[in-house]
């Protein structure tokens, strides 16, 4: 197992580097070789998989092992992998999407002139997000989170020659990167504060009490900023629908199953060291995200903004159902998302391969055509609006159920409850809306509809395969005991006396038939307002539009966001900036100018002093007056005795500083 | 008070110093500028002989001082060249007007 | 002691003295050559240095076998700190050669004295690295200083130069007359200049703070200078853009490196006590410096990656970056430990790799295209795509992401002063926000060159790089990376590089 | 408390010395710097006398006097046309100078008056060139030596830049 687990992580990199460096020279500009050990990477986790699946236990290790790697003063770094079931899962989940988005990609990218580079950025992407799944320490965590966060800088401005893709890259990865000082810091404290690195440790010794009270809940959300950045959750979301400009099976790798994910995947791992109040605040957090990027989708015309938000909605139900305390459905969520969110992307690129845009507005009634796209975007879109018996709706359920049970033991956070629930609805109007504009009805441009036409096997095949998971994953048994809630307590090497577990079972039962009917209700509601609106036309879309302007224009511009970022963060930064190069030219000369006026009897006492002094009998008066306007008017930046005085000053201020 | 002891020479030192100093800052001539700096080294080495006999009692402050001479000797022969290096690029030795450099 | 154990005792020292002299024979050497060659362009000084310096090296890893001693009656300390120091030296100068050679910049002046004065400048920082008297710490930094105006001047017919070369030559005889009275006031109050023996005396004696607090501030002006730390970091910018380009990258490491070795040496010898057990040195209770290092190292931080932000033109933009390296790496020195030390001295060693890489490429990119501004970058990835990935790597491990060394070396930085307690989680928290703000001006050049499109007039075609350049790149390059991936042998160095006299 | 001949001396030098620094640094006319100056170095080789260091003395005559200040003075005819006058220097952010300059002072003063030195304070009047040599071939030899490379380097660095190719 062991060797299995080392072989899915350096089949991707030795093909990376075969790639990058004679991908061009090999046949078929080497499409072939990251595509073919992706799928030996699948095949690979497939054992690891059944062994968990067999193994009929939950917390079962499937393989630990560590190697010393270096010496860190006096304690050493090891450097480990770990594969438990919630690895397998992400194993499975990772390699499978990223095979099937590459076969998938030979079809779209033919005839890009960077063909064999993208292949070997794909391949450098999953060998990241692999290593960041199996990975054993925190330290190890980081490393793979930002080589994800590069492999996703790459990917997303892949066609730099579009203003909008690099600035989109770029906008990735320094928003991603915002999180990740906070995540950074994290790991600073609990290393700084325990000593260790391995997960298995830091959750010992935090059992044990290294680390508790408001210092855990501070370093617990700490590092989940780092999920909050991957994981596109408010406030740090804004990228993920700009990074759309990447190819559209990038989208589907990395915004929908596999980057994104990698910040729920991190939540669970690490589950046991948040306390409740950092439980809440991520459920918080993901409340806000799920319902405020649900409402932002019901107005995009581009499809796969659509997708982007839904994305973003469907992340922060994740946070709900893991901050709630649901931790199975968490995960279970997302496994289930990965399958179907994967496919409406890959389905979408069907599409915008076949009519070349990305506008809804210039489609419709594209399901003659486009059988099998359609097909399969009807099941993933069905899925996505939970709407049985489709695997989405038992995970949504679940998390729903979730969020029920924790508002009926907190009654001030009932609104959670409702929030998701309304996003529930929300999430099927806008997916059938798609669906709608984009399959069924008249063809709004006839000339794009006339050039239409079924994707090649190589794209079609991948859309089969996931549509298939999206009803085949189905069952939420075997999730459930792969998958149980984690204690830290079990951690405890020595007893911390007895942990109070406060679940109240009586309210589960409950809350779990009354999410079921609600979550039917509300799904099947939301499908019929879509129909109404969109396919009977009963009530116009248009005329709602105009009359809810300002709501309309509040979603439109996805409630301000950028130009809030804009207006504050960027711009302060670069004024700061600005502020900090003029530091030299300014400061002292407006200290020199401002002072003007009140010294000017200085000045003339100073010339006074000339006048009697040596030089006062060489020059004359006059001179005097020319010399102060001089001195006033050139004090400007580059001169190096301004710099002198600066330094001067300087010292002086650190030398009172320093007597306080 | 009158009576001459270690502190009146370092304040003569600290004067000097100043002096020293406040000609580097404010004369736009290079070679005054230079002529400061030998102010404030003259300050130092003031200093470091008036402790070198009244603290020190050994001949270690009056080494130092000698080497102080030697390198600004030469750091003067360095500075000057450079001056009129400058000189001949822009036809001024004002430091004021050696300001391509900014930002 | 008698005078013929002095004698005896320097006559002793000439042999842990070996690379100093053999430097110095070098430099006898290169300038009899020079006077016998007198060629334009002959290539025979480079290739005497190159030998020189190889020869050099012999001679200092020799030293680790000899062990560490003072020498010259205490003048000179020979020991695993300033072995350390004095490979990075020479590995910079070498590299510095091989810049050199190339470079066009430097093609048409008379090679000569340009090697010569490199020599002896390497000279200067060996001694800046081993000093442990005042006297010695003085001369020492004042000839580097002096032959680094000359170097900073090199091209005198050019207006850049010239006038870097005046700015830094004023600001250096300013800070080091700044120095030299903080010494003074330093030798008044210990009654002497043994940096020992001023350790000895102001542990064992109850000194007037405020006396040592300017005096501490007065030398810090001259370290400072050396390092380029906020607020004696005005004259860098100014010098690094108008400096040939091979002098600015010596500059941003030498000299820097030597400053650190010089801060470390004396701040930890002669202001702490050490402490054996904890492995950490103890202020002296009637000054606390590290806070005031602390302030200087956040200072130094944030303006220099705040003001890079708006800079066009790359080499001064490096400049502010490498501001903000020196503030980073004074995170290792405020926290006293010898984790700390051991920090800062692995944080030098990748700053030397990534920061000379920088550098290079931009001396490529100047020789070809002719210029240093980010706007004339743009599109430079498909143009040159070998030295464009080179610096996408160089610039990633700048900002400190992982898997480049800069990760690794900013991580021990941080772990260090997180581990030194609470006083200085604020300093932590700076330093980290300063990461983010330093992305975004390096993203701007990756930008430039990976995303934006080539300026119109300008020609699409590939340019030539030749295989000498591409070595080179490789030579800085790999061990970016390679170092981000497996680091303990380099770890192992610089922790085994935080002994210095007096041994403990 | 009595006034020796030791401290009338000593006053005159200071005063010397203080009153030609400051026509140093207030005159706009460099040449009368640079004679102010002239009589700065005196004053302080004066004071280095009453400080009992004499060959510290001499040197900075034979330095300073001899060496720098005909340095900085052929600084100021090279780069001045001789016929030009008015060989003025101006003066730059007088102000802000004066303010930081002031605070300096202010708080050397505090320093040098508030600090309890340790003095020892045995005055000896014996010659110390012999004593100098000894050192400077023994305890302070490396130090000497480097002072030749550095006089060296700058030696090759100045002729480089002065001269005309």
């Amino acid at each position: 197992m062991i060797t299995n687990a080392i072989l899915i992580l350096l089949l991707p990199l030795f093909a990376f580097v075969v790639q990058i460096f004679i991908g061009k020279r090999l046949p078929r500009q080497g499409d072939w070789l990251p595509t073919g050990a992706i799928i030996c990477s699948f095949l690979l986790a497939l054992p690891i998989f059944f062994d968990a699946l067999s193994n009929y236990e939950a917390g079962h290790v499937v393989v630990q092992q560590s190697w010393e790697w270096l010496r860190f003063g006096n304690l050493e770094i090891t450097f480990g992998i770990y594969v438990d079931n919630l690895t397998s899962i992400m194993l499975i989940v990772v390699t499978l999407i990223s095979s099937l988005v590459h076969i998938y990609s030979i079809g779209y990218m033919q005839g890009d002139e960077r063909y064999s580079r993208y292949f070997a950025y794909l391949c450098l992407f999953s060998f990241a997000m692999l290593g960041l799944v199996l990975v054993d320490n925190f330290f190890g965590i980081y490393c793979f989170w930002e080589l994800v966060g590069l492999g996703s800088y790459l990917l997303i401005g892949f066609w730099f020659e579009k203003k909008s893709a690099s600035d989109a890259s770029k906008k990735a990865f320094i928003t991603n990167r915002v999180g990740d000082v906070g995540m950074f810091a994290g790991i600073m404290i609990i290393f700084s504060t325990l000593g260790v690195f391995g997960f298995t440790d830091v959750f010992t010794k935090i059992a044990d009490g290294g680390l508790s009270g408001t210092m855990l809940t501070v370093t617990g959300i700490l590092i989940f900023f780092g999920a909050i950045g991957k994981s596109a959750q408010f406030p740090l979301h804004v990228w993920l629908p700009d990074a759309m400009e990447g190819p559209t099976p990038v989208s589907a790798l990395i915004h929908a199953a596999t980057m994104v994910a990698a910040g729920v995947y991190m939540v669970g791992r690490t589950f046991v060291i948040y306390t409740e109040d950092a439980l809440l605040f991520i459920a918080i957090i993901g409340t806000i995200t799920a319902f405020m990027a649900a409402t932002i989708a019901i107005v995009q015309k581009d499809i796969k903004r659509v997708l982007a938000y839904s994305t973003i909605s469907q992340l922060g139900y994740m946070m709900v159902g893991l901050g709630t305390g649901g931790y199975t459905a968490g995960l279970f969520h997302l496994t289930t998302h990965a399958f179907f969110k994967a496919l409406l992307f890959l389905g979408s690129g069907s599409v915008i391969h076949a009519v070349h845009s990305q506008d809804m507005d210039d489609m419709g009634g594209l399901r003659k055509k486009m059988p099998i796209t359609f097909w399969t975007f009807l099941i993933g879109t069905l899925a996505l609006s939970g709407v049985p018996p489709f695997s989405g709706f038992w995970s949504k359920d679940a998390i729903l159920a979730s969020a029920l049970e924790f508002g009926m033991n907190h009654s001030a956070y009932m609104w959670i409850f409702v929030a998701m629930l309304l996003s529930a609805g929300i999430t099927a109007f806008y997916m059938f809306r798609l669906i709608f504009m984009t399959f069924t009805g008249q063809a709004k441009d006839q000339k794009k509809f006339d050039h239409a036409h079924e994707s090649p096997f190589t794209m079609t095949l991948p859309l089969v395969v996931l549509a298939v998971l999206s009803v085949g994953t189905i069952w939420w048994g075997w999730i459930e005991h792969l998958l149980a809630k984690p204690e830290l307590a079990t951690y405890a090497t020595v007893a911390v006396g007895a942990v109070e577990h406060s679940a109240e079972h009586g309210n589960a039962h409950l809350a779990h038939t009354i999410a079921l009917f609600s979550s039917i209700a509300v799904a099947g509601s939301g499908i019929l307002l879509a129909a109404v609106v969109y396919h009977w036309k009963k009530i116009s879309a248009e005329a709602w539009g105009s009359k809810l302007k300002p709501v309309y224009n509040l979603l439109w511009n996805k409630y301000y966001f950028d130009e809030m970022y804009e207006a504050t963060v960027i711009r302060a930064t670069l004024w700061k900036s600005r502020i900090f190069a003029a530091f030299d030219v300014k400061i002292i000369d407006g200290f020199v100018n401002g002072i003007a006026t009140v010294t000017s009897k200085f000045a003339s006492l100073q010339g006074a002093i000339d006048r009697v002094g040596v030089d006062g009998m060489v020059n004359g008066v006059a001179r005097v007056v020319g010399v102060f306007s001089n001195r006033l008017r050139t004090i400007q930046t580059g001169k190096i005795q301004t710099y002198i005085l600066m330094a001067l000053f300087a010292v002086l201020i650190l030398f009172v500083l320093q007597q306080f | 008070m009158l009576a001459v002891g270690l502190n009146h020479y370092l304040i003569l030192s600290a004067i000097l110093f100043c002096l020293g100093l406040f000609s580097v800052v404010t004369k736009k001539n290079a070679v005054t500028v230079l002529m400061g700096v030998e102010l404030i080294l003259n300050a130092a080495n003031i200093n470091f002989i008036a402790f070198a006999k009244y603290v020190d009692n050994d001949l270690d402050g009056q080494m130092i001082a000698l080497f102080v001479i030697v390198t600004a000797a030469a750091a003067a022969a360095v500075a000057l060249a450079i001056v009129l290096n400058i000189y001949q690029r822009l036809k001024s030795i004002n430091l004021d007007e050696a300001d391509s450099l900014a930002g | 002691m008698a005078l013929s154990d002095i004698i005896r005792d320097n006559i002793n020292s000439l042999n842990y003295f070996l690379p100093e002299l053999l430097l110095t024979g070098l430099v006898l050497l290169m300038i009899i050559a020079d006077l016998l060659l007198k060629k334009e362009r002959s290539p025979w000084m480079s290739i005497i240095a190159l030998i020189g310096s190889g020869v050099v090296l012999f001679a200092i890893i020799n030293q680790y076998e000899l062990g560490s001693r003072s020498i010259f009656n205490n003048m000179l300390a020979v020991d695993e700190f300033s072995i350390f120091f004095k490979l990075l030296f020479l590995a910079t100068t070498i590299l510095v050669i091989f810049l050199s050679i190339a470079s066009v910049e430097l093609s048409g002046r008379s090679v000569g004295e340009y090697f010569t004065l490199l020599m002896i400048l390497t000279l200067g920082l060996f001694l800046m690295a081993s000093a442990t008297h005042m006297i010695t710490i003085f001369i020492a930094i004042e000839l580097v200083s002096i032959i680094s105006f000359a170097l900073v001047t090199y091209l005198k017919t050019r207006r850049r130069s010239s006038e870097a070369g005046l700015k830094y030559a004023i600001y250096g005889a300013f800070s080091s007359g700044l120095m030299l009275y903080g010494i003074s006031i330093l030798y008044g109050l210990t009654g002497t200049l043994n940096i020992y023996e001023i350790g000895e005396v102001l542990a064992g004696r109850d000194t007037n703070s405020l006396a040592l607090l300017i005096s501490v501030l007065l030398i810090m002006a001259g370290f400072g200078y050396k390092i380029a730390s906020v607020p004696f970091h005005f004259w860098s910018p100014d010098v690094y853009e108008g400096a040939p380009t091979p002098i600015t990258a010596f500059l941003s490491i030498g000299p820097k490196a030597a400053g650190f070795a010089v801060i470390i040496r004396f701040f930890n010898v002669a202001l702490s006590n050490y402490d054996g057990v904890a492995e950490q040195w103890l202020a002296l209770s009637n000054i606390n410096w590290p806070q005031i290092i602390a302030v200087i190292a956040a200072a130094t931080m944030t303006l220099g990656n705040l003001v890079a932000i708006a800079q066009d033109n790359v080499k001064r933009l490096l400049a502010y970056s490498s501001i903000a390296h020196a503030g980073y790496a004074l995170l290792g020195v405020v926290v006293l430990s010898s984790q700390g030390v051991y920090a800062t001295l692995f944080y030098l060693v990748v700053y030397y790799f990534m920061n000379l890489g920088a550098f290079f490429v931009v001396i490529i990119f100047q020789d070809i295209i002719g210029s240093e501004k980010i706007d004339d970058f743009k599109g430079l990835a498909s143009r040159a795509p070998i030295p464009a990935i080179a610096m996408g790597v160089f610039l990633f491990s700048l900002t400190g992401l992982p898997p480049t060394a800069g990760f690794i070396g900013k991580f021990y930085l941080f772990a260090a002063l997180i581990k030194a307690g609470p006083e200085f989680y604020w300093l932590a928290i700076v330093g980290l926000l300063n990461s983010v703000v330093a992305l975004y001006y390096y993203a701007r050049i990756l930008k430039a060159m990976f995303f934006d499109k080539i300026s119109e007039g300008v020609s699409p075609e590939p340019l030539k790089i030749s295989p000498y350049y591409v070595t080179l790149l490789a030579v800085l390059g790999i061990p970016t990376i390679l170092v981000g991936l497996y680091w303990a042998p380099l770890a192992n160095l610089a922790s085994h590089s935080v002994h210095f006299l007096p041994t403990f | 408390m009595n006034i020796t001949l030791f401290d009338t001396i000593f006053y005159l030098l200071a005063f010397l010395t203080l009153g030609s620094a400051a026509i140093m640094v207030f005159s706009k006319n460099v040449i009368y710097s640079a004679v102010g100056l002239l009589f700065t170095f005196f004053g302080v080789a004066g004071i280095y006398v009453l400080l009992a260091a004499d060959f510290v003395a001499v040197v900075q005559v034979l330095v300073y006097v001899g060496g720098i200040l005909i340095l900085l003075l052929f600084g100021v005819m090279l780069s001045n046309k001789i016929t030009n006058i008015e060989i003025t220097t101006e003066t730059l952010h007088f102000l802000p100078a004066s303010l930081v300059v002031i605070g300096i002072f202010v708080v050397l003063y505090r320093v040098f008056i508030t600090t309890d030195w340790n003095p020892v304070g045995s005055y000896n009047f014996d010659p110390t060139t012999h004593e100098i040599g000894t050192l400077l071939m023994t305890d302070y030899l490396i130090p000497f030596e480097i002072a030749s490379i550095l006089l060296l380097g700058a030696l090759i660095g100045a002729a480089y830049i002065a001269r005309k190719d």
